[in-house]
């Protein structure tokens, strides 16, 4: 069956609500409405406003009180309605939800899962196409998880929901209507696994989350140059999976990062950084990164100019295949 | 949904010699009172005023959607229904007084003097931010929720400190009063006497999330008492009111004698935005009942009783509003995306290296491109 | 620094045929009441309870101070001068409820019936919560201010969902009050009737800041009636009138009937912690007036009032603290910092390769350093 | 004359008041008590009330309130009294602090500091020993300074102060007390340049704020090994001076990134990237990272585990060495 992002996400969404009834759902205009990209969708129908429902426009407050939710044996799955309205969460992820478990030597785990839809390309508004995922990823404490499919959408999201870890589960907004056939329920690859999507020869690609899709039409059209190139989904940001990374690079000796979020301490840095320590004797260039700008995310009509595409990809390639 | 308290139809039930403004204080031991009416002392001018820039709003707001069908805007957030807040409190400040806008008030900051093609920018997607703040005094269009609240209590601070009588005029909705920040702005304004007035806009909605949701309280203006300083709800509906209301806040503040939060109730005629669908979440009937509030109707109405809006004045400000919404057209179709190298220009007073080299590699590409194309 | 409101030393005042609370109710309409009396029906037994612990924190207080001043904690919140707060609320709930502490809670914890050596982890330094809060229902001590308040709401909207009729309790301050957490907390409570009650300690400072410039209200009770809950304000040095206070909060909550927000007005005897110097910014004279409304001397006089103070409770009372005492000094004088090992271990629910990685190193390190020492 | 770095940034604020009535300071108990460390002392009894005072408990109020500042033309310095009582204002950081020049096309700039005493090494409880610089150096508009002398402390301070751009203001607290002979006022090097505060061959260390000692300190016990190490000191993060680095890893072939933030992520992924990228060629080993375990940061007791130190930079120094 062709599924899109949104609704293999709804799907889980629903599917999780239906096995576990401590699994609770909420977040601006969530209920009713079925959220703004109606991810939720239905929820409130199905499994009532006590299980799905809105909150006041809160987000430290959604946060905050999902943290008691989880103490309590509960497993809320919250919605913050864009990226750029995470952050006045930020306190409260940082320095509660990444570091309850620590405070009380395990004594209190915090099996919580924050949606929030990441990313550009969809002509927003201001701080509605932001990447966030340094912030996140950089939080010891977090997991930090991000689907490049449909079928990942689905089986990530389940995952984050069934373990006791908190999750920042990024959605790629840009990928919501994008289409796969498979048939729900799935179960892909385990959640902390990178996943070679496309394998190849001449280089590393490594993507996660919108730039998935990018990278693989940056491959095929690769093929026409005469270029071979791997494209690995790193899915779960944190942990980070560096032995596939390792292996792959270790075959390719070259590897590209791709990202929307800016340069500067993205997190290609720590890829590039880390790669570059294990695979030294193996690089024979040096990894690349291609990433947003550094820059705050533009406006709608000159976004195209900053997000990488399947030619800024390629151009790294070629610079990288030059060394 | 909650059913808002029934203001007084102050307005349209002044008689003739003059109109008078209606409505609820907070009492300083924090009770809400009954609604009660105040001399509003409007000038015939800016009673017409008033219904001029309602009118020429609701013109602006009927192209801007029609602009975001067609293409040329990508989304707008409608201000039907809520002119009478807007204008009332705009026409309130003087020139050096500032105005915070959340993302609805275009009709606010087109009565400040902001071309309104500017003002849309934001909407357009060419830019953030579409008209220089300083110059009118009007905030960039504010898409956190409760943000810029903190922005005016700020700005508001340093004009105290500096002697200056000038007043920060901060608006906010009823979903962001649910914010951390717009707490904080309240309290610190209301303890460093900050010349700010608070103006909530409680059009019973936040996207789809219904006031009763929001809150439990039976007024917002409620809030007031918690920072100790005075609270009014004002029918919203009534730019008499809500002008006066604004007005006696304002120079308040201005007299040094600190914040004012007044909660204006008011109705969402429209979508959130022209990407929503509230057909989802609310009924035709409720829509219909706050219709026959219509703030343009219930002014008019108030004009027609005074005689001061005779047909001459009507087709000037029918004029007016198809030549502004001429302008929108001509402005906003087809127009250019900007230069997207300008995107490393704003990061900082001048591009540092990094950014000099990220333009080099924009640049070169664009030539490329253009090479090609 | 503002003069708080004297409020009615009910307790005192009480006939001997039973106690009386007193406090001032905020209306719904949000009028801040006059101080009513309660009947507190309060059994000898609790009220003797009630001093008894008020005496013990007082004394594990003194003890903690003294610990830090020897180096075997590293800092100190005191409780002294708030215990009629801290015991009166910890008393009031039962052992399914949930108490959120700040990090003055000391005293409200042991009542829970921690060990107060397990309390006092945070400031001895071996880890960041010292007992397990699923044991005893008692929230590991929160630092970041406010910030505990929704975890509380949270918590109690779960119970509620859940049908449990488990009431959480939250602490705060004054000045946590000031944050945007407190009010996300309390309007998400109102509005989700959540079985919350939200003990506001105002103990007249912020570290330095007095509450003149925390808030301009006249009463920080005054914020309930925002939120649409019931709002009290009550004599946080009288530990009847607490206890009478949030024991009906309580139960009004454990009945479904929502959040309620308590102020308890009192004063913060010591300086901030063991690392401040209060006379930098308080008079002398400000806290001996309130050495007069001494807590424990106040419920000590009730007790005798009514005849249930004598000798062999008091004596029973003070060797019981110098128990705990000697139980404080033996566990924390010389106690070991602890495995740094275990860093590693908790981070999250399985060490990640990362982790692991990490872990292998500081533990070779660890080893070398041991042959090497 | 013998100056704290906390004296050095005291004086740093009095005579920045003193030049420019537009400076005001604020923060929580910055007035009357001249903040919990003393940065602030003195400042309200000489300037008044008006210009140095303390707020409500609120941090996001204290930031937002200083961009309404700064737009009205005031140069606002504001203390948030520790590392992790940063996090509720990163919402008005990020989106605001460091878009409004963008937002505007430059017609609103905003000459603001955001003071924060960061890291650990003090025996601090949960939260106040934080090391934030990775969620403020990724966020495009934000500079981020940080001293590691009581001289640069004044004058970077001084020179944050003057500028037109929002300053994060990172005081590594452990050193406050830390001492050196120097006659203030003083004008170090221009604020965006990082400085080699020791000459070497063997490799290169770099550090910032807090390790800046320490790393001094590893170089001087290197000697005994006989390597001659060099130290460079970045002071700005973001902007970070690369070229001050890619000069001296040319030279030496080997560098070690020192901080004590967590490694994942943290910016010394930026630093061992870039470097990777710009020198492959002349580096003789990977670029290392000693770093702070990437775990919340550990109770007072354990903390010296988790700092980087002496002997943990000389272990990576040989490693770097036997490339
Ligand atoms: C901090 C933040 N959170 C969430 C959003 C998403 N959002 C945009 S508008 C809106 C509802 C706002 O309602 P209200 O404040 O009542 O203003 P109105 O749209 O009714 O004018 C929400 C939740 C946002 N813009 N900012
Ligand atoms: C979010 C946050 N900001 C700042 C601090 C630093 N700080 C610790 S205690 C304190 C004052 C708190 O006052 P109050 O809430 O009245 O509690 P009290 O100490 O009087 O019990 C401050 C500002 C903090 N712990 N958390
Ligand atoms: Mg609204
Ligand atoms: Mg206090």
């Amino acid at each position: 069956m062709a599924v899109t992002m949104a609704g293999a996400l709804n799907t889980a969404l629903h599917d999780a609500m239906r096995d576990d009834e401590r699994v609770v759902v909420y977040g601006e205009d969530v209920g009713r409405l079925g959220g703004v990209f109606r991810i939720t969708d239905g929820l409130q129908t199905t499994f009532g406003a006590e299980r799905c429902f809105d909150t006041p426009v809160a987000e430290s407050g959604i946060v905050g009180t999902a943290v008691g939710m989880a103490m309590y044996g509960l497993r809320p799955v919250v919605e913050l309605q864009f990226d750029g309205f995470s952050y006045p969460a930020f306190d409260q992820i940082v320095s509660h939800v990444a570091k309850y478990r620590n405070r009380t030597r395990s004594h209190v785990s915090l099996p919580m899962v924050v949606r929030i839809p990441y990313g550009g390309g969809i002509g927003g508004v201001e701080h509605h196409s932001e990447s966030p995922e340094t912030y996140y990823a950089h939080t010891a404490g977090l997991m930090v998880v991000t689907p490049g499919t449909p079928a990942d959408a689905y089986s990530l999201l389940r995952a984050s929901i069934a373990q006791d870890d908190p999750v920042i589960f990024l959605e790629p907004k840009r990928r919501y209507w994008m289409k796969q056939e498979v048939d729900l329920p799935v179960a892909t690859e385990p959640m902390t696994r990178a996943v070679v999507r496309r394998p190849g020869t001449s280089a590393t690609l490594i993507a996660y989350g919108p730039m998935v899709e990018t990278a693989l039409a940056a491959a095929e059209a690769g093929v026409e140059e005469g270029w071979d190139l791997e494209v690995v989904d790193l899915r779960s940001l944190s942990p980070l999976d560096m032995d596939t990374l390792v292996q792959s690079v270790t075959r390719t000796g070259r590897a590209i990062v791709v990202h929307e979020a800016p340069r500067f301490v993205g997190f290609g840095a720590e890829i590039a950084a880390e790669l570059s320590e294990r695979v030294f004797g193996y690089l024979a260039a040096p990894v690349l990164r291609v990433t947003g700008f550094d820059v705050p995310y533009p406006a709608a009509r000159i976004e195209k100019h900053h997000l990488p595409d399947v030619d800024r990809i390629l151009d790294a390639v070629e610079r990288s295949l030059q060394y | 949904m909650s059913q808002p308290v029934t203001l007084t139809e102050s307005s349209s039930a002044a008689g003739r010699g003059g109109v008078t403004a209606t409505w609820q204080e907070i009492a300083p031991n924090g009770a809400l009172g009954e609604p009660a009416a105040h001399p509003a002392d409007l000038s015939p001018e800016r009673l017409r005023e008033l219904y001029r820039f309602m009118a020429l709003g609701r013109r602006i707001d009927g192209q801007a959607i029609n602009l975001t069908r067609q293409g040329a805007l990508g989304v707008f957030a409608s201000s039907h229904g809520q002119e009478a807040v807007e204008v009332g409190a705009a026409l309130a400040l003087e020139a050096g007084d500032w105005l915070f806008p959340t993302y609805r008030e275009t009709v606010a900051a087109f009565v400040r003097g902001v071309d309104v093609v500017e003002v849309l920018t934001l909407f357009s997607g060419s830019w953030h931010g579409g008209f220089d703040p300083m110059r009118y005094r009007v905030a960039p269009f504010a898409t956190p929720l409760a943000t810029q609240v903190l922005h005016a209590t700020g700005l508001a601070m340093a004009a105290r400190l500096r002697g200056d009588r000038v007043v920060a005029l901060t608006f906010l909705g009823d979903g962001a009063a649910s914010e951390g920040d717009a707490h904080e702005a309240m309290n610190i304004a209301a303890v460093s006497q900050a010349p700010c007035v608070f103006l909530l806009q409680n059009n019973q909605y936040a996207i789809s999330v219904p006031l009763r949701l929001q809150t439990r309280a039976s007024a917002l203006a409620l809030r007031a008492a918690g920072y100790g300083m005075p609270g009014i709800r004002v029918d919203g509906n009534d730019a008499v009111s809500v002008h006066a209301a604004v007005r006696g806040a304002v120079e308040r503040a201005r007299a040094g004698d600190g914040p004012t939060l007044i909660e204006a109730v008011t109705y969402r005629m429209g979508a959130h935005t022209t990407a929503d669908d509230a057909s989802r979440y609310r009924s035709a009937e409720e829509v219909d009942e706050w219709q026959g509030r219509d703030p343009l109707a219930r002014h008019l109405a108030l004009l027609r009783d005074h005689g001061l809006a005779d047909d001459a004045f009507l087709e000037a400000v029918r004029a007016e509003g198809e030549a502004i919404a001429a302008h929108m057209r001509a402005a906003l179709y087809g127009a250019p995306a900007g230069d997207p190298l300008e995107m490393f220009d704003h990061v900082y007073s001048a591009r540092t290296p990094l950014l000099e080299a990220q333009r080099a590699q924009l640049a070169a590409e664009l030539a490329a491109a253009a090479e090609v194309g």
